[in-house]
């Protein structure tokens, strides 16, 4: 490889920064990202960091790219490795065609750590800095110059960038920053890389503009714009940007956002917001999730309105916490004790997030129960270019409410009223002749404890119809790819992106198949049981050691013998080449006639 | 005073106590403070929790709430934050309050809300049959424990406002702290926490231990309700005594919860209008703020 | 009906004590429970209170008979009813063949409420005791007399119970207790029921002593005699006899039980008290159980052996506390976040509990992991007759643990060390040589914090296999019934005496099944998949509204088309009849060529 | 003294926190005090909560254990009555101890076992990113509440037995006041609670300011530690004039929970032989029990 000025119009690469945590490499890929989105490319950012504050391998991925893509690619363009560990640990997804940039303050990079065919660039970022600078924290500006001389982008951009990201924080630092930033430019020079002499031409290419923004940010505002104006939680990673996203906007509504003790809290002053009307959300992660059981049964039991965010994370128990998994299906659909109703949504990337947590929003209000946005930490934290969200798509539609006037009208006012429906018109505390009791004892119409046999079994039956009735609105999959194929696949979250690149390659080695992203899945909506049922084989793609997609799939009636069970669980994010490979082997053993193996727990 | 319209609605159940119960006195004074005070049922939010004591809300014309054992005071903090203008009283045992619950009592302490808490502390776990909790005294049912103090662990939190302690069998007394609560809470002052020594006539019954010992510092020449220490010392001193305190112990000022939270210039979150577009200047804030 | 001298022998009576809470019910058929067992019957009786101290109805029924039976029949042989409301409850079980008893203190029992030809008794024993004693409290040993009398207990042998009863409450209470049952019996010659002219002839049969204990004690009798030596819980309706059962015992063993601030505490001691080797347990109903959540995904992770009973009560929420349900089973199989191991036990009647219990203990010792016992209300507190647990048929197997000369002979001790057996050598903190770190972090072999992805993946099928391995000893399923028959039931807990019996009079009426009581329900064993494949229909009878076991049989790979689920959560506990009705409309229908209905939601 | 076998086993851990982080110093005294204490590693259990200050366990030799959030003393707890010739060290952050695990800690207080307990108090929560904890003072990230005290705190429970305040910063006193807690602990006295000023360089660095503002009460003349009222009022009056009290602020005497749980006559449950039979005669008594 080497620079000329016929370089190539970037139309996908993918740039790993890496290091020990604290090295600031999010930093470097942040700043990418945005010089990239401005730029008129849409990006996708990953990181990979460890449950500490410092030290300890950490990294951070960039992909750019023309076109929709919504993870990671599977190769490395560029990686910038500020240790020898992040060349080891990245070895395996490095090519003859990728470009290598090596810190070589502590010496220089082994032989055969790289594939043969690949490009190296050695400079001591490290060394560089603590010589010039006296701190170490400036390389990763100086990293900075020579990446974007690579990737194409203009020196003017990066000041440009430096600019607005450090500006914020005081001149000194903006200058620090900026002087590291020329040394980097600098050392770019001396190893050749003038500018505009890089791997790529960057073509400003669409000129719409997009958000840059992660899945929690999603979520934080889908709420917040579908009028949800209280929540409570407590940090958790990877949940805490909900909490923290809120609190900074949240109030500007009017509305509240408050860190509580704990998640027992978290839950129960949500409850208790909710009692009085108000759109509430709390959000967690699976240990945390693990402490809410107890209120989310009261919620549906009671039949308080809430949405609960569960960004899952590596399990079981304190598990992985910085690791993406999806591992609390389980939980979701079958958590707290006794039968009460819930809705599990599955979105499947940031713009996803934003209009499912307004659907949540509305179900949980019109259906007065629970409902779960299942996030993974992939989808809560990576962030990526999203159209911006268009609020006129946005209906915001309160639940069964009485006014003052209405309850007036009303010679009788029961809280737990039965109807037709299922559900019971609500006045909220404050209206007058409103007067009713709420409880998670089984109670009568008016909220009063009962143990009367054919009361129970009215009340029991309201409230576990709501999920048959909610079917008909419940957020429909989404179904892509060659739907004459009788291939399918299923996964939910962060494998979205991922299962759509997979279909692509599949489909250049000649096999079609369709896709089918679930977006409910409790209760489990007719269509995703027919379309495995429809299928010859389908590749049920589940982020957890048991199979719970896949089982869940089962409880529901789908036929064991057409499902196809691939689990992962080793905390590492999927890249479309890895499931390319596991369907392509699966594929070539029903060839020879070896049947499939369901790796069903 | 808005008047209620004459729409049916649920009827007061009749208490579910054993004849003697405390409790009975606890709800006949509270149904009279509240008159007093002119708290319209539609305005009274009152939050239980579980036990004999945890259905006193069932009893009272109000919005009543049975919240989860031991998380009565989470949910009353969520009710009044998201709506100040409800009078909040959240009311409970002392196995809800102090064991299951403490966490949050503690933290209701620090944070300092303007919700009404009347615990009905009759030393035992009445509704579950008598087992121990956080303030039998050692050797109840082999409890091998010292009992604790609410009111000695409410002044331990500088932020506390309002510690008072009354007694079932003392009902204007415990009628002149209810008001005081009540007033606190509706000042919006902050948290007022009661306890209300209420015995249980069924498994441990303290009526005439307890009737021996009670104590009113409020009758004691020069005693000030706004030293903390001074409270503090006065109650370890009479428990060395075998004497119960009770009175308002200790009245102090500190800002409440939902003033420190809520912005005053927006409308109360329950009272906001849902699908209103009030708000869409600060939506597309938001956006913009992830824009290019 | 009347008495005479050709009274038949007793061999199988229902009587129903019903009144107000308070009344004491519950003490006269405990009394009388004891007393038939004594006179060498076999007994079962069950309560059925409210969820509060005083008041509101209350009853308590006592089955008596030779041979074996777990439940309470369909038929009452002999209601005594403390008031009206007693009546109207129970009419629907009477017929003209039973004997009602009723406390016309109040003034006559209006027409109609009892069945023609059924016999009635008026005896004003309020009255009587307010009269003559100044105490309603004594009506119930007024009450004594006459029934002991109907139903051929001799004067002397109540007298007797009565002393045994009340002598340790000082001689005072007895004294005046006597006095009441003779008061009682008085009334009877006048009411014509003269010693020995009693509805029946009681004959002592069965010398053979018998333990006359609920489903708690045994479980908590279980676990001591197993070797558990720490419990912590916290007080829950219908759990609570097992802490108090263990408070009294445990400590004359050098044991700890002790009611801890809440449930958080309580599982999270155990697990401390289990990370020195102590053999430990708890125990909880619904909401206490959703929020041990956390703690029971910890031990399971970090491989930490506990018992968890779960005595289940009509949910969701704090639901309906005093009624019988089996509702928590998802969350059992499926609770916490992440996935972990974990095996659930279902005992089927109070002698079930004791060796089950052991065999818990043993299991999770020996898989260092949660094993839970799900328990219902009925089976918790029902108390019942049941021959003298055999110690020498217990057999207590100590897990894989290290000694201090154990561990001077290693080169290397690993808390997690991977072996064949997946299961790590364990040396208690305390031994030297053998520090080593406990988390539920994922780990590698020291337990020190780790996300490398390969070991993940070892760690994770180290835990999840035992599983698998366990199958082979997991406690098997009790088959009965017809076995050459198709048609199948399922059902666990309380259900077990009441199938058992409903297969008796299907069988009366031409209609011969079987039964299989599942003892794991998981992990799920072959057997139980395969009883339901290779039946024709199975009746799957769950007490909850969401027909979780029969879903977790599809699940688990069972055909949806083999199952008859039949649902039931109205709080009632079952009666034989009720279920010998349902599956006679059920198999009507098949005649009819309706085909089966698989209600499944 | 036993000594240990040449068997291998975990390395302890290099820490993980930040250069400059309090928690160092806290490891670094520790580890001084058991070896002065003479405790050998295998009889050390030495429990954890989650947090930055969780690790500390994991860069020591001992038998470790990593609890969940919150839940580290009553882990410890569980521990010490299993097996009381155990030294049961618990520790972790402000965060973990007074916010989701301060209803353990106020229990804790009350049931007195014989656990050292080590906060690490930074003031926010570390591992998460610097959020405001229930010690953080108002203001704080727009923390709106008031800061609370844990040794006021600890005062207010009639039984506790130990408190003390160290600062990473005054490493020769924090020995001192390590060395006190565990020979309290060692003794059997009860439950011994220290709370370390252990300062969070990378998130809400305090450690110029909390140098200037800690006060150790034991070089006060005529501050008696056995007084519980006057240590109430001395931290009071301090807190007014912007001091941290420091020092061991409260030594009393009550009887722990270990002695007074369990049999002094039968071996301790973590020492019995698992599938022994010594207690046959009493499972024979409870069988005849439940006999006619
Ligand atoms: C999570 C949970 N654990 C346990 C219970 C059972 N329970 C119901 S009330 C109660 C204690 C009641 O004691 P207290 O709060 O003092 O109220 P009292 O009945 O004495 O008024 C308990 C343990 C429950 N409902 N929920
Ligand atoms: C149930 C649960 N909720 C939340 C978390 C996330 N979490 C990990 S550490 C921590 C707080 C750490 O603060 P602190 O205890 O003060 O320790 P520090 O890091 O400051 O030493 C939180 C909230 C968790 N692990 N478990
Ligand atoms: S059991 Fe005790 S607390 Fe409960 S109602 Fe009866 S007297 Fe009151
Ligand atoms: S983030 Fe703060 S508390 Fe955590 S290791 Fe770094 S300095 Fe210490
Ligand atoms: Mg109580
Ligand atoms: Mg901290």
């Amino acid at each position: 490889m080497s620079s000329n000025n016929t370089q190539p119009v970037l139309k996908d690469i993918s740039v790993i920064v890496a290091g020990q945590g604290g090295d600031g490499s999010l930093t470097v890929i942040t700043m990418l990202a945005d010089l990239f989105r401005n730029s008129g490319l849409n990006v996708y950012t990953e990181r990979d960091v460890l449950s500490r504050i410092r030290g300890g391998h950490a990294a951070a991925t960039m992909r750019a790219f023309t076109g929709h893509r919504y993870c990671i690619g599977s190769k490395i363009t560029l990686l910038v490795a500020l240790d020898e560990e992040a060349v080891a640990k990245n070895a395996r997804h490095l090519d003859s065609d990728s470009v290598i940039v090596f810190d070589d303050s502590s010496g220089p990079l082994p032989d055969g750590l790289i594939p043969e065919g690949a490009t190296l660039y050695a400079a001591p970022f490290n060394r560089i800095a603590m010589r010039t600078m006296r701190r170490e924290l400036y390389k990763n500006s100086i990293a900075f110059g020579i990446v974007g001389r690579l990737l194409g982008l203009e020196d003017e951009h990066m000041r440009d960038t430096f600019v607005k990201r450090f500006e914020r924080r005081g001149q000194v630092i903006l200058d620090y920053n900026l002087e590291a930033l020329g040394l980097g430019l600098h050392m770019a020079d001396e190893l050749g890389i003038a500018e505009g002499k890089g791997l790529y031409k960057i073509e400003h290419t669409d000129r719409e503009e997009h958000l840059l923004i992660m899945g929690n940010e999603s979520v934080a505002f889908g709420f917040m714009a579908a009028g949800g104006r209280f929540f409570t939680g407590y940090p958790i990673t990877p949940s805490t940007e909900v909490l923290e996203t809120l609190q900074k906007w949240l109030p500007r509504c009017g509305g509240v956002a408050r860190q509580t003790e704990d998640e027992l809290a978290g839950i129960n002053m949500a409850i208790g917001a909710a009692l009085t009307g108000t759109r509430t959300m709390t959000a967690t992660s699976g240990p945390g999730f693990s402490l809410m059981q107890e209120g989310v049964g009261h919620a549906g039991s009671a039949e308080v309105p809430l949405v609960i965010v569960d960004c899952q994370r590596s399990g079981p128990s304190t598990g992985m916490p910085t690791k993406p998994e999806q591992s609390d299906l389980n939980l979701m659909v079958f958590g707290g004790h006794g039968d009460f109703p819930r809705f599990v949504l599955t979105p499947g990337h940031p713009e996803d997030c934003f209009y499912l947590t307004v659907d949540a929003t509305n179900l949980a209000d019109k259906y007065q129960l629970p409902v779960f946005i299942a996030m993974d930490q992939a989808l809560s934290q990576n962030i990526a270019t999203v159209k911006p969200f268009n609020l006129d798509d946005v209906s915001v539609q309160p639940g069964k409410r009485l006014t003052a006037e209405d309850v007036a009208k009303l010679d009788t006012y029961k809280r737990y009223s039965f109807s037709e429906d299922n559900i019971s018109a609500f006045a909220a505390p404050g209206t007058p002749g409103g007067m009713s009791l709420v409880t998670g004892n089984e109670h009568d119409e008016y909220g009063l404890v009962s143990t009367d046999p054919d009361n129970r079994v009215r009340m029991m039956e309201k409230r576990m119809n709501k999920m048959e009735d909610a079917k008909k609105e419940l957020p429909k999959g989404r179904l892509s790819g060659d739907l004459e194929s009788k291939i399918g696949f299923i996964g939910i979250g962060m494998m979205y992106g991922v299962i759509l690149e997979t279909m692509e390659e599949l489909a250049k080695e000649g096999i079609r198949t369709k896709y089918l992203q679930p977006r409910t899945i409790w209760p489990m909506l007719d269509e995703t049981i027919e379309f495995i049922n429809g299928c010859d084989r389908v590749y049920v793609v589940d982020l957890n050691a048991g199979a719970q997609l896949a089982h869940l799939f089962m409880h529901q009636g789908a036929e064991k013998n057409k499902i196809i069970s691939i689990t992962r669980y080793d905390g590492l994010p999927y890249r479309p080449g890895t499931l390319v490979k596991q369907v392509l082997e699966e594929e070539a053993k029903l060839m020879n006639g070896q049947g499939k193996e369901a790796k069903l727990l | 005073m808005t008047t209620e319209p004459k729409t049916k609605t649920f009827t007061p159940a009749r208490p579910i106590w054993c004849a003697g119960c405390g409790d009975f006195a606890v709800q006949g004074v509270l149904e009279k403070s509240l008159k007093n005070m002119g708290i319209p049922p539609h305005k009274l939010m009152f939050l239980a929790g579980i036990g004999c004591s945890g259905t006193i809300q069932n009893n009272v014309k109000c919005y009543g709430y049975h919240a989860l054992h031991g998380r009565v005071l989470p949910a009353s903090i969520g009710a009044k934050l998201a709506n100040p203008d409800l009078t909040v009283i959240a009311a409970g045992g002392d196995g809800d309050g102090f064991a299951i619950g403490v966490g949050h009592l503690v933290h209701t302490f620090k944070s300092n809300p303007s919700i009404t808490y009347i615990v009905m502390n009759n030393s035992n776990y009445g509704l579950t049959k008598g087992q121990a909790s956080p303030t039998s005294p050692t050797g109840y049912r082999d409890n091998p424990e010292t009992g604790m103090d609410s009111i000695l662990l409410g002044l331990s939190f500088p932020s506390s406002t309002f510690l008072a302690r009354g007694f079932s069998g003392s009902p204007e007394q415990l009628e002149s702290l209810i008001m005081a609560a009540l007033e606190h809470t509706e000042a919006g002052n902050g948290f007022a926490f009661l306890e209300v020594l209420s015995p249980c006539v069924t498994y441990y019954d303290t009526h005439r231990e307890w009737r021996t010992k009670v104590y009113n510092v409020n009758e004691e020449e020069g005693f000030d309700p706004s030293d903390r220490a001074n409270s503090f010392k006065r109650v370890l001193e009479l428990k060395g005594e075998s004497r119960i305190p009770i009175g308002l112990i200790y009245k102090g000022e500190n800002a409440s919860l939902e003033k420190l939270l809520l912005n005053e210039n927006e409308t109360f979150p329950a009272q906001q209008e849902i699908g209103h577009t009030d708000h869409r200047a600060v939506y597309d804030k938001f956006i913009n703020s992830y824009l290019g």
